[in-house]
């Protein structure tokens, strides 16, 4: 294989169990999103759209979807010829196989792909965010900061600082000093798990990493504090623009409703900077005669007879007379029948809400909590649903449900 | 599957007027996001048909782009799949350049000939349903016919020149057949679907062109009816045959009957096309959108009714689309009024234009026009 | 996805450690065989030959070269639109992740992919043995016994039955029993490795044979012993022709040999039953003036102007002027310069033999013995090499050299 | 890479008699499994260069074949990719069906206004060379002329009408051009490789079309050269013009010489073509192959000196070959003696024929002759 300058590496083995019954099924990466995508659809993309083809994909958790998903890479276009998408499982040597214990282990593992490619640089990403980057622009900085390591930051507010990874840095974006969630936080300059490394250094932090008996082989919390401590050159790349982490079930939520604004912060309708994904072939959606549809997104293959609000309408949803879907997120096969009420939820594939029920989240006291209902639930007609449902679930005509 | 499948380009495109300059009719866009073309394809690969030639015509730069390798259709195989045939050029002697769709046939006959299905169905482009070919397989084999016609109970009513017309006896078998000229003397109407054994159709063409035929359905079938065991096969479902700018809108707006949309798109087996990056579709406040079908990656915030819109069309505040059809990338700006309208790919209507046609004779905005 | 009549599931995470050197970086399925293929080539030709198009490929130990080669299968023209081939590796759960611990571990640990296509039988083939198979006709064998499960069988010499396990049936072909490496045989029909299974009733075996604290998780040893004690109807399907495990060094090589027989058991230039692999882009060979070779097999892309003589020579390989290689293997990219002698050895992909430089096997007993000489290996000029030698060492002129 | 690419496909082929007959010169096999546009294809590619568009003349099902969707190429791709441009239609009306290339260039117009590349490299298929465009475009940019002619020291010396010759001053710049007829005046063979802006190419067409040129070399480059800053950029590899049989069958034999082989095969990157699942030649005892280049899938009991075979030839035991090229699938029997002899695809040499042509005038076998 020529010799790449930047390979990208990217972490998508986590569980996100915060997720809940999102994640029973599948990896957090692999999760719905947006109406049409998945969530590492995001990285990947951008990985295409900087001109980035060498992608290594980092996979542990339930990764049978995800690998189908990705395949080749051909939905992103990186089916290259020199270059694609590379699948990186853990995997059985002579000695028997180990799992990927940190972030830094699963590349310290998959250290013999990089070597065979030989870059200049590696692009460490994380499957989980859902921003547009283009990365190209953090190579030029990094290339001519001269730098051992570069990490993308982002200015969050300073009263959330303290929930972030914190750069302290210098007026020329050197980083001086790294905080995980710092009490008293002296930067609102926040990581965004997003790391470029001279590969043959970070190859030898690697393998030191590795020996420390007490590391938690973590980029975060191992490598990147120890290169500072050994004074390595180190930059922040500011980001500015969308970028959210969807690690909790509101977090999510709200990352899908954000593409609902009028002008979304992330415009996914920008045919310069394509979101890419497997495409379904399914027919344009139909709209009734008495159907409602307002500050929403829907999918291929929809049939909407009811009223859609302010919600996410995955792939051939069914949604009936009179029904009405509110500020939720509804993914793909998922029929509404006819007078049902959907408000403040997540529901999941397959899942069925009969005639008449109610499913809605209840007000609490920082407003009201989303509820998810899981894949391949049946919801009776006129049952009352204001908790969250696990998958495979037949739920009869009564009140709120327990999560099993 | 011991059936090959032949997709026949020469079709009657001329009463589409504006709409087929520029692409052949099984290139022209329909339904939101499809082109004539991927019906006939997705139902002969839905029928477990992994062998399927094309006999171009001509203006097929876009059917080309549309088809390449043909891996949406699963026809991207190394065995099989997908085979193109363009038109006969000079390779046979005797056999001019711009002969008809015999001639170019008999240029191809190679492919047929090394073929190793034992069937063939011939099909158009033009006659629109969802079918699966292994019952009418199975009845052809079952009645020991030459030719199995498929047809349906329908008659043809719009614009039928060129149509297939047959007379079916009560035990199945066809008495009569025509290309209907001004007149529609027979009773039903055929979907130019065409079942046979290969060496039959290998043998019917070479006859044919010895004999100085170019019309498959004129010179091969009809003038040999008598000496044929031809029967006919009745398809019950939704059938729509485009052959007229009048017919293509009307069988546009029957979409809207959910009936026909799901019977259409999914009654045995998914309708493949070519799939582009679109995002979903964006319904911003004060959009009022019913009874109409929204194809991926539109924004809209006006009024859209009884209407089909296709991948990326923009319906700005205050624009009014009522009975028609906006294509792929259309942008309707604001106090815009369209009605009974087709606007073709890359159309952009500019603010207060107001354009209105006929239901009998809708108004086209050609190609790439800003008006 | 659409129901299926039957799944293959193949087992290619087996190092294959007898093969010693050749398997250091590689699964055994992923080894090259041939002068062009891999050893799984044979199994994913047969499977798409046979009309099987969704192939489950269990993957564990080193699975990169493995991995990458299959892609999504499109070299063997299982890329389709339903079905396909789906790469599984060992992965991690809620509860954390186990390594498969056995054939039938493997399989167990993929219930769920292979419920979530719902097949009539399941396939179950091996990634590691030479061999052309319509699978099609065993599935016929197996409905039309109405059977619970069928073996493949080919009958071999009586002489080495007490090496296999073997089956004894009935007349009509039904198993009474099953007997691994039996010391008083009494058949010679020997198991291939081959099964296929009633989906349904192979999940509750599989289920049970879970809980057995005392099970090996194993096909031959564990699964079909329970089912044969249980009376399940078992019968054997018998197949003849050319069938070799390429377990050792020495079968490995016995079965590169036999390709060059006048009229090859295995036919690889018959294009009814096309082995099908990922073609490489080389110009054709070229053979020199003085060249000369016979009954040997030569791949694109290759310099010859020595003597190659029953011998079997990769892509790219360079061999000098007054070079002679016999009875040999040559992967890709090998060099053997001017003069150099190589005689009953397989040398790895990416080695130099230098000038005049002797490698040889040396007579044994039973005849001479096959040296391995792994990759990336540099054998300066004039040295004689007699023994196996590990990969990427460089051995200066002088005598044998021993397996480091 | 800020540059595209444009291959032109309207070269001459009359002296390539049989050869040419059913495909166009791009598509004829050349050094034991590639076709000639392979190339010009794998140059682009390996220079950078993500957008191709074909300019396609006629006899178009054999490349279209080859080509596909671009895979093998690397050019199947989302953006850009490889763009096939058939010939131009009555689409734009005043243009006729079978005008030249400057008027197919002119209906696929909007391509290239279309496309995103500054630069654009056009090229034919006929010269075969391994290069990377990146050099001569940092000249074109360096010297800041308006056109670069890519071009060699050699002398054309066999076949050379139709050849671009030009010459070429000290400082580079381009001072005479012609499209030799029966005379060479001037002493460099151009590449036919032209670099330039984009927006200069559709201008020149543009400007063409409308002052009647109909020959893109004669009417738009050399007709205002005096105009124009032509300057000229040497290529000092291995270059292959393909325009008779006689230089056809010459430059296959010239990969006989290993060094030319290297480079024309590898020196700045592969040759990418349509792959095939071959397995590796076979030698049997008794074989005898010398000077000779052979592809996959070969199974070889006779004798074959100084000859190229293709892929899947079979040469039976007391077959003799010398000096020949037999392409894909051929069969040679024993007895057979063959000297100076082309057999192009599928021929079947029967038992003890004996066939001889000329150096200078080899014999050609046409495809799928049994002999």
């Amino acid at each position: 294989m020529p010799r790449k300058e930047c390979v990208a590496m990217l972490l998508a083995g986590g569980q996100g169990s915060r997720l809940g019954i999102l994640t029973k099924k599948l990896a957090k990466p692999a999760v719905l999103f947006g109406g049409k995508y998945r969530i590492i659809d995001f990285a990947l993309s951008n990985c295409n759209n900087s001109g980035i083809n060498t992608v290594g994909v980092l996979t542990q958790y339930k990764p049978l979807a995800l690998n189908s998903y990705i395949g080749i890479g051909a939905a992103w276009d990186l089916d290259r010829k020199n270059g694609g998408v590379y699948v990186l499982p853990p995997y059985v040597r002579e000695q028997g196989g180990e799992w990927y214990k940190g972030t830094a282990d699963a590349i310290c593992q998959n250290m013999n792909f990089i070597d065979s490619l030989n870059p200049e640089y590696v692009l460490v990403l994380s499957g989980d965010h859902i921003y547009k980057m283009d990365y190209s622009e953090m190579i030029k900085f990094h290339v001519e900061n001269k730098a051992d390591a570069t990490i993308a930051v982002i200015a969050v507010p300073w009263e959330e600082a303290s929930r972030f990874g914190i750069m302290n840095t210098a007026s020329d974006r050197r980083i001086t000093e790294f905080v995980e969630k710092p009490r008293h936080p002296q930067s609102n300059l926040a990581s965004m798990g997003i790391y470029i490394f001279n590969w043959q250094m970070l190859r030898q932090y690697l393998v030191a990493d590795e020996q420390n008996q007490k590391s938690s082989h973590d980029f975060g919390k191992d490598v990147i504090p120890q290169m500072l401590e050994d004074g390595q050159k180190m930059y922040a790349f500011p980001f500015s623009g969308y970028w959210k982490d969807v690690g909790t079930v509101d977090s999510y939520w709200e990352a899908n409703m954000d593409l609902l604004a009028e002008q979304p912060e992330l415009d996914i309708h920008d045919p310069a900077w394509r979101i890419y994904s497997v495409n379904p072939t399914r027919p344009p959606h139909y709209l009734g005669p008495d159907s409602h549809t307002a500050n929403s997104i829907i999918s291929e293959g929809c049939l909407i007879y009811g009223e859609v609000e302010h919600s996410v309408i995955f792939p051939d949803v069914y949604i009936g007379p009179g029904a009405r879907v509110k500020d939720s997120i509804i993914m793909s096969h998922v029929r509404i029948e006819a007078n049902a009420t959907v408000d403040r939820a997540i529901i999941d594939q397959q899942t069925v809400v009969g005639e008449d029920a109610i499913v809605a989240g209840l007000p609490e006291a920082d407003g009201r909590k989303i509820i998810v209902i899981g894949e391949n639930v049946t919801i009776s007609s006129s049952a009352v649903v204001d908790k969250d449902v696990a998958s495979d679930q037949q739920l009869a005509a009564g009140s709120g449900q327990e999560e099993r | 599957m011991d059936l090959m499948g032949v997709i026949n380009l020469y079709e009657s495109e001329e009463l589409l007027q504006e709409l087929t300059r520029h692409r052949p009719l099984a290139a022209l866009p329909f339904g939101g996001r499809y082109r004539l073309i991927d019906f006939v394809l997705s139902n002969m690969v839905n029928s477990g048909i992994a062998n399927v030639g094309i006999l171009f015509k001509d203006k097929y730069r876009s059917l080309m782009d549309h088809l390449r390798s043909g891996k949406e259709w699963d026809l991207a195989r190394k065995r099989d799949g997908l085979v193109l045939m363009p038109p006969s050029y000079s390779a046979y002697p005797g056999v001019g350049r711009c002969g008809g769709e015999v001639d170019s046939f008999f240029s191809n006959l190679d492919y047929l000939r090394f073929s190793r299905q034992k069937y063939v169905v011939i099909a158009g482009s033009s006659v629109l349903c969802n079918l699966n070919y292994q019952p009418a397989l199975d009845y052809h084999q079952r009645t020991g016919a030459d030719v199995t016609v498929l047809y349906t109970d329908n008659k043809c009513l719009n614009d039928c020149a060129g149509a297939v017309l047959v007379e079916v006896a009560a035990d199945g078998r066809v008495t009569d057949m025509e290309v209907a000229a001004s007149a529609n003397r027979l009773g039903r109407l055929s979907l130019g679907m065409y079942i046979m054994k290969r060496e039959l159709l290998i043998d019917l063409i070479d006859n044919c062109v010895a004999h100085g035929g170019y019309d498959f359905v004129k010179h091969c079938l009809i003038r040999r009816l008598e000496f044929l065991k031809v029967f006919g096969f009745k398809h019950d479902g939704y059938v729509a045959r485009i052959s007229s700018l009048s017919n293509y809108f009307q069988h546009n707006m029957e979409l809207l009957n959910p009936n026909v949309w799901q019977e259409l798109f999914s009654s045995s087996g998914p309708i493949y096309t070519k799939v582009k990056d679109e995002p979903p579709s964006k319904y911003k406040g004060g959009s009022k959108v019913t009874n109409s079908l929204v194809a991926g990656g539109c924004i809209i915030e006006g009024c859209v009714e009884n209407s089909i819109l296709f991948r990326g069309v923009t319906v700005h505040k205050g624009a009014h689309i009522k009975n028609s059809i906006v294509m792929q990338k259309g942008i309707i700006e604001g106090g815009v009024m369209l009605d009974q309208v087709i606007c073709d790919k890359n159309v952009h209507i500019k603010a207060e234009r107001q354009l209105k046609g006929d239901r009998g004779y809708p108004l086209v905005v050609k190609k790439g026009m800003v008006v």
